[in-house]
């Protein structure tokens, strides 16, 4: 079991994080979110051409960096704590759902930095690649030039955006950095990619670590942010942060970060070295990220007081990026019985 | 008149008068003015100064049958629960005269000026400065969190008056003309969108000497004395009503989640277990207050509980609908709202932190935390945000 | 609705209070636990004689006292509260599922303080009386006189505890100040007393509402004793109580008082005054209380430190008596099914 | 010898002599004498003094295998935990060669003397005295909370020197000889039935000066040493093992309970939840220390976490087992007993607050809370309960 992070790792962290830091900052990420885009794609090409992030899992046979899943998490942990717009997570899903299938085409330009995709769940499909019926909610939607759209029986079909027949509508969302749209397909044609059940479960559970590594990414930007302010904000005379209503709360969102963090590299770890593990590992980083997050996300927006709750604060975009990915994936009762039958209770 | 009968014709009068769909200022203060006229605007007010000169009782029952309606006084709701009542307990009579027929009759607006960006809970440490001038007070600084001051014509505003006594007695309250040059008012977007607050600038803003209220340097006491007006009221209205205007509510949640599910149903009953929990409890304080026993600070229970409850609501509504409730057509997104608005309760009218230490000190009589800024001259405490 | 307690029902507070302080005060509670018996035969005698409290809601034509459920409430409070040893609680019971019957002889003896009776569920009886089967946990089952066995077809049967063919044997519990027993039934005669389904849902309705009302009093009594506590004891030259950890935690603790007093006071009201609201108030006083009971009891042991946890001090009974009294109609799922049934869910 | 071939002599040793069922103090010792003569006792502790010598690498590989065994040495615990590591920061040459020998090889058995009635959480607050005496001191008081006392040949004290001086300067730590003239140790029951701990009296006990450790009124500076190491050996074990033994664990009580039923089925789900994210966390410390990163502070998050989970996986199970687990036979009362001991894990070894406290102030740096008590002399200071 590998737990710890590699020094290149570690190296790769910084160089997303410096990256990140300087090229999308909040009141870069604040833009955006205010644009009719809702994302910079100069920064998400940057991110793909400087950092090659959209690669990083892509074999290297496809022009990518094949790294592990390990990396993907370091990688996504620094974009959730940047609350990076645009369709970096929706890209790596549907990298994660190409790669069992090995789709030299799509995997070649995505790798390329030049394609962004993603998974859509809801329509069915023939076996002629055409696609009909109705995706509620797909992340990116409006922004993806591929749909991978997952049909049960013939596994992946690709749907250009741009195809006839596809109808694409915004919707309304609680998170503002992240949009998403309505997708309706209406005999679509698209390309039937071959597909497995196993590879198809297998890219569950991955999807899963990958989400769940982003919000590692909030839960710890939402720490580090209220730990900062509750060392120079004052009342009654004192530094808030020596209050034990707020230290004991700190400490206490602190455990959840330790659990989070062991449980996304285990997750990761097995998804790379363990794949009898992952389900589990999957389901449980899921399901501990998903509440762990939302909770330190709300307790660090509760704690900034009445400052938190204004507009021009960032807090609430953390609050309300933690609700969203906490339901990103289905409601979570949904991981939780997966998990329930995974344990064979 | 029995109680009864009190309560009888209140309601007749709320079904004839209390039409829906009247919105904005205009018709808020056509309202108020109907109120007045009707008798049912400062209902249990001293006579001698506008009110009804009634008890506690009929403001309770008038207040129990217009839950049922939705009347369209907001703009004077920070006039009637805070600045109000403190005017009638501290000014002068002329000053009486002077502020609150004119408030009950709908033809004065007013909003409270105590919080800052740098006082939120700990509201004492304000920077806001009234220098002594001719015939008055020249004031400078900056108030936040201001509901209705868009509309306000008459502002209550505390502001530090000495800077060498330790915070709490350099304090002194003072009415501000909310037209006068040199006030600025923006609004404030929350969390959720909404411009429901507004920031305050004074620059340089004149005050008249006769709008002082109490004594100079004596601010905090008649601070103290507006907040507890504030606590009872929120505290009065909490759990009571607006079940049904809240779609993280049981009852509109029932209506739109999976009850096949049996973890569905679970976690619908722990709602409506914490729900009914908190309404009776509101039930006992208010039978409580019927009988003459005054909440005080077990109040700020009752909201420390709701802004729990709130929050708990919003965030189980959401995990229990699932995705469709933070990706949603125009027609949607009441959850997105609920969520987005459920941490208000928890920061506005004091903290958890602070209504659990009020819980704590004043109800439960545990001894006080050690204070290490009540002494110091102002000018040399540490206050607001230190970089 | 009646949420407040009248005059009347403060007197009758203040005289059960004041007995058990001077008749049953801790010190004797904890002789009681170790003797052979369980509880002081005397204790229990001088309850009902100079308070006729077994007689509270008996009809007075059988010579009870004709009090409502709102007073036994507040009576109930006070013996859980005083942690009151012995067959009370039980009887109470036993009286409640007589209630409905009216049967003259068994209330009669209840009424006068002679007769300790608990119900009993699991055997059955036929038509005759005779009644075969285990019950395998029944509270003061080896203090009671008469066995009142509930069979779901013929209504309550009256089994004298001495009678042939009853077998009882003592089981180790959590709860040191309440004993329960197995009993056996081996063709044991007794007598039926009619009953009805009606009669036998509002029965179990009101013991719920006797329990609570017990776990009220067991809440209050931990909530009192820390917070004396927290006045007086100090660490790092302050008292305790000043402690944001402590004064925050015992805040909380207040708000579940509040809250679970006006549940019991509405359920007791509802038992009394509104017999259609009772089903629905019963199910939510049995689900608050039993979790409010045992947080606070729980929070109150360990907010007392070490000394807390020995013992000779008395923060374990309320713990136990807490943890005991949630499970001791059920698990608490099964309460909250009911109450979700209830609510048409 | 590399780690691995180390750990697999190791297990085959373990395999040979950790046979079941051997109980009570004299095979305690027994099998201490034989780990020593393997080399497997204070394998990473100085060899001048009778260790081995190794790493912490050697000392965790042997720990690791001895999970899965039962070792006899409970009664040594404290000693190698505790007792022994002081010696070896903080003794003089002449102790360590007294002392840590003959503790490594089973002959004497150390207990902690640092509790009081009145100083638990706030230890240096402690009023047991020490007071000069021909040729070293005399010491009378009361201690609490002492494990393995029973046993016990030695024990580390703390007791107070000076009560002129601000409570954490007059402190001294004396090694006591616990056969000595006016020593009483008497069994303390807790609240599930157990006498784990015991009472200490000190009557007039005479303690020889070369029993002194480190510098006289410097007593603090020690038990610091000493409560660090405490920490450690609680931290180190916890969430890795032993939910085979408690009957509310997630394997015990999956076993048990009816999993055809959603919701105890989602129940046991947050139960596995938990236990495997403290038991992840804990494996994740042990990769950093085996990496060179030590823990510090940050076990007492793992403390604190374990606290939570075994009070909460005890009170689960009882609500999820239902009545027959507060009744029972003999045979039964598995989770009533686990409910009763749950709590001591939220009180020994640093309450759940007191390590919230260190978690705020050592992991993540936040202001301290002003303290009181730092600078005044001791006998003027309130301490324990005060009636």
């Amino acid at each position: 079991m590998k737990l710890v992070l590699s020094q290149e790792q570690q190296d790769l962290r910084g160089s997303v994080r410096s990256f990140l830091a300087s090229v999308s900052p909040m009141s870069g990420v604040r833009e955006a979110m205010e644009s009719a885009d809702g994302y910079d794609r100069s920064v998400y090409d940057r991110l793909n051409g400087e950092l090659g992030l959209a690669g990083l899992i892509v074999p290297e046979e496809y022009g990518g960096a094949g790294a592990g899943h390990a990396d993907l998490a370091v990688a996504l942990e620094e974009t959730g704590a940047a609350l990076l717009p645009g369709p970096f997570l929706a890209t790596v899903f549907a990298t994660i759902a190409l790669l069992p299938e090995r789709d030299k085409e799509l995997l070649t330009a995505v790798a390329g930095g030049g394609l962004t995709a993603t998974v859509v769940s809801g329509p069915s499909a023939g076996p002629d690649g055409v696609v009909s019926g109705i995706a509620p909610q797909v992340i990116n939607g409006l922004d993806a030039e591929v749909l991978l759209v997952r049909d049960g029986r013939h596994g992946l079909v690709a749907v250009d955006a741009d195809a006839g027949g596809v109808t694409r509508e915004a919707l309304g969302t609680l998170d503002p950095t992240r949009r998403q749209a309505r997708i309706t397909f209406d005999r679509a044609s698209g390309r039937v990619i071959a597909g497995s059940a196993a590879g198809e479960a297998r890219s569950r559970d991955l999807i899963a670590v990958a989400l769940a590594a982003e919000q590692l990414g909030v839960l710890r930007a939402s720490l580090d942010a209220i730990l900062a302010y509750s060392r120079i904000r004052v009342a009654f005379g004192r530094y808030i942060g020596s209050y034990q209503a707020v230290k004991h709360k700190l400490a206490d969102m602190h455990c959840k970060l330790e659990q989070a963090e062991s449980i996304v590299r285990h997750a990761a770890w097995a998804a790379d070295e363990s794949p009898g593990e992952l389900p589990e590992a999957a389901a449980l980083a899921q399901i501990y990220l998903g509440r762990a997050c939302f909770e330190v996300a709300r307790d660090h927006l509760l704690l900034f007081g009445g400052i938190g709750y204004t507009w021009e604060h960032d807090a609430h975009l953390y609050y309300k990026r933690a609700k969203a990915d906490e339901v990103l994936l289905g409601p979570p009762r949904a991981a939780r019985a997966r998990l329930a039958d995974l344990l064979e209770l | 008149m029995d109680l009864e009968e009190y309560r009888r014709r209140a309601r007749a009068w709320l079904v004839e008068n209390a039409v829906e769909g009247a919105e904005g200022v205009a018709a808020a203060r056509r309202f108020m003015a109907a109120m007045y006229d009707a008798g049912y605007s400062g209902i249990s007010w001293p006579k001698e100064w506008g009110g009804q000169g009634l008890t506690q009782a009929e403001e309770l029952a008038f207040a129990a049958e217009a839950r049922d309606f939705t009347l369209p006084i907001y703009a004077f709701s920070i006039g009637l629960g805070m600045c109000g009542p403190t005017i009638v307990d501290l000014g002068t009579d002329e000053q009486r005269r002077r502020w609150v027929r004119p408030l009950l009759r709908g033809e004065r607006i007013w909003c409270q000026l105590f919080s800052e960006p740098g006082a939120g809970s700990d509201v004492a440490s304000l920077q806001t400065r009234a220098e002594p001038a001719e015939d008055g007070w020249i004031v400078n600084g900056q108030k936040v969190w201001t509901s209705v001051a868009q509309y306000a014509d008459l502002g209550l505003l505390l502001a530090r008056t000495d800077v060498e006594a330790p915070k709490h007695r350099g304090l002194t309250m003072l009415v501000i003309d909310m037209h006068a040059p040199g006030v600025t008012v923006r609004p404030l977007k929350d969390m959720s969108g909404r411009s429901n607050f507004n920031e305050i600038f004074f620059d340089n803003v004149h005050i008249p000497a006769e709008n002082l209220i109490g004594q100079v340097d004596d601010g905090w006491s008649c601070a103290v004395t507006t907040l507890l007006h504030e606590r009872l009221s929120i505290s009065g209205g909490v759990g009571m009503s607006g079940a049904r205007d809240n779609p993280a509510s049981f009852e509109r949640l029932r209506e739109v989640v999976d009850t096949g599910d049996p973890i569905v149903r679970d976690q619908l009953v722990e709602l409506y277990v914490r729900s009914r929990a908190l309404t009776l409890f509101n039930q006992r304080l208010a039978e409580e207050t019927r009988a003459g026993v005054f909440p005080g600070a077990r109040g700020s229970a009752a909201k420390l509980l709701l802004a729990e409850l709130t929050n708990f609501g919003a965030d189980l509504a959401i995990s229990l609908a699932g995705p469709e409730a933070v990706a949603y057509d125009d027609d949607g997104g009441g959850l997105a709202r609920a969520v987005s608005q459920a941490p208000g309760l928890s920061l506005g009218g004091g903290t958890n932190e602070i209504m659990r230490n009020i819980v704590g000190d004043r109800v439960l009589n545990l001894p006080p935390e050690p204070r290490s800024d009540k002494n110091v001259p102002f000018k040399d405490l540490k206050v607001g945000t230190q970089q």
